[in-house]
């Protein structure tokens, strides 16, 4: 398992490579990356992410440690990104590895919901007009229901 | 006790964290007695349905008792991802 | 769109990354990547993987096609190998970038249930007892009806 | 026409693909002249619920017309990914 809560940015292809590596019996592996959105009416400028040192840590072991139990996976990555960010730059990854594809599918989706809604990250929005807390969405919200 | 704000309701308050002595028995307790300090706390508090809390960093509820607790953080609803 | 079938290995986290690069209007990139899994009771010695050349460009293509349309993505990608491949070694892989997480899970896992049993590929499982075609799965069938 | 045949079929038939004279309507026409050739035939098109066809490179029924067709391909159920 690996967890990562960082300013840096993250280098994709090799956190892929690095967490595919080595897994010989696991026959499926699937990656999320999210990448900040440029705005299409108010041009973003940045994003700036704020979070809740040492409860983001506990709260994405937690969620990987049930991902692992639930979906059987070999083995799941998290890193989330803190700080301020341009639009293009990647904000966060998940990996999971399993042995069929249904369950390193379905873990995937099952941290980037709960990451979504249950982890201390705030995002906001910097554009020529100002700054804004980009609102949660019911739809995240009601993404939980289904686990 | 420690008592965290983080995204706008830090902002509305005026500070990330701040040390208070209470004797709140609940986290509603605690947020009443917030409340009644000063116009900033009661703005931030205007609308809990719109806020979140975590005692000593875990996710929880507004009637969650306060024994032994050492932080409780309010915060809006989360948008990481 | 970039679609490739080959014999020779691919570099996940290169291609993850070309991938994902210069995509700032989507938000969401997932990837799937197949590894052959080695046999728990008769070591895999290797897995070999037969096609229909001319045929099986034009089929991923289609498929390919078929998500971008159906889930509005900005760009989808299938790679997948032929030839012998040891235990370990990366199969295949797909990719989605859409504006939305949940289009980019859902494209990328119709992809890979069409690739199952739309796509002529055969695999042959060769171990010290022989070698044996790999049974086709009624769950993999069975995936197909949800789309 | 072009008779092409992989994996299991490819192995039976013992070869991977053959030209053959034919006036066969459908494919079902197709499987039955070709069933009727020798025993090879006979057994790779026993079961014609573990075969799959494409015609002219296209997944196809095995009422499938044959008319201008170039390429019938026979073969078992995919196995990709």
């Amino acid at each position: 398992m690996h967890i990562s809560v960082q300013r840096e940015a993250f280098d994709l292809g090799a956190v892929s490579d690095d967490f595919a590596r080595g897994h010989t019996d696991m026959g499926a592996i699937v990656t999320f990356t999210g990448i900040v959105r440029d705005l299409p009416d108010d041009p973003l400028q940045a994003m700036e992410i704020e979070h809740y040192p040492g409860m983001t840590e506990t709260a994405l072991r937690g969620m990987a440690e049930q991902a692992i139990a639930r979906f059987s996976l070999g083995d799941a990555l998290v890193i989330h990104r803190h700080g301020v960010l341009a639009p293009g730059e990647m904000i966060m990854m998940v990996a999971t590895a399993a042995r069929h594809r249904k369950d390193a599918f379905e873990a995937a989706e099952f941290l980037m919901d709960y990451l979504k809604s249950r982890a201390p990250f705030w995002k906001r929005e910097i554009t020529k007009s100002g700054s804004e807390w980009v609102a949660s969405k019911d739809e995240d919200e009601d993404a939980l229901a289904r686990w | 006790m420690d008592i965290l704000y983080f995204a706008w309701v830090r902002e509305r308050i005026g500070v990330p964290r701040e040390q208070i002595e209470t004797s709140a028995a609940t986290v509603m307790d605690l947020v009443a007695e917030l409340r009644a300090r000063e116009e900033r706390y009661a703005l931030a508090f205007s609308e809990l349905a719109s806020l979140r809390v975590a005692v000593d960093q875990e996710l929880s509820d507004f009637d969650a008792p306060l024994v032994n607790v050492r932080e409780v953080a309010f915060f809006p609803p989360m948008t990481g991802g």
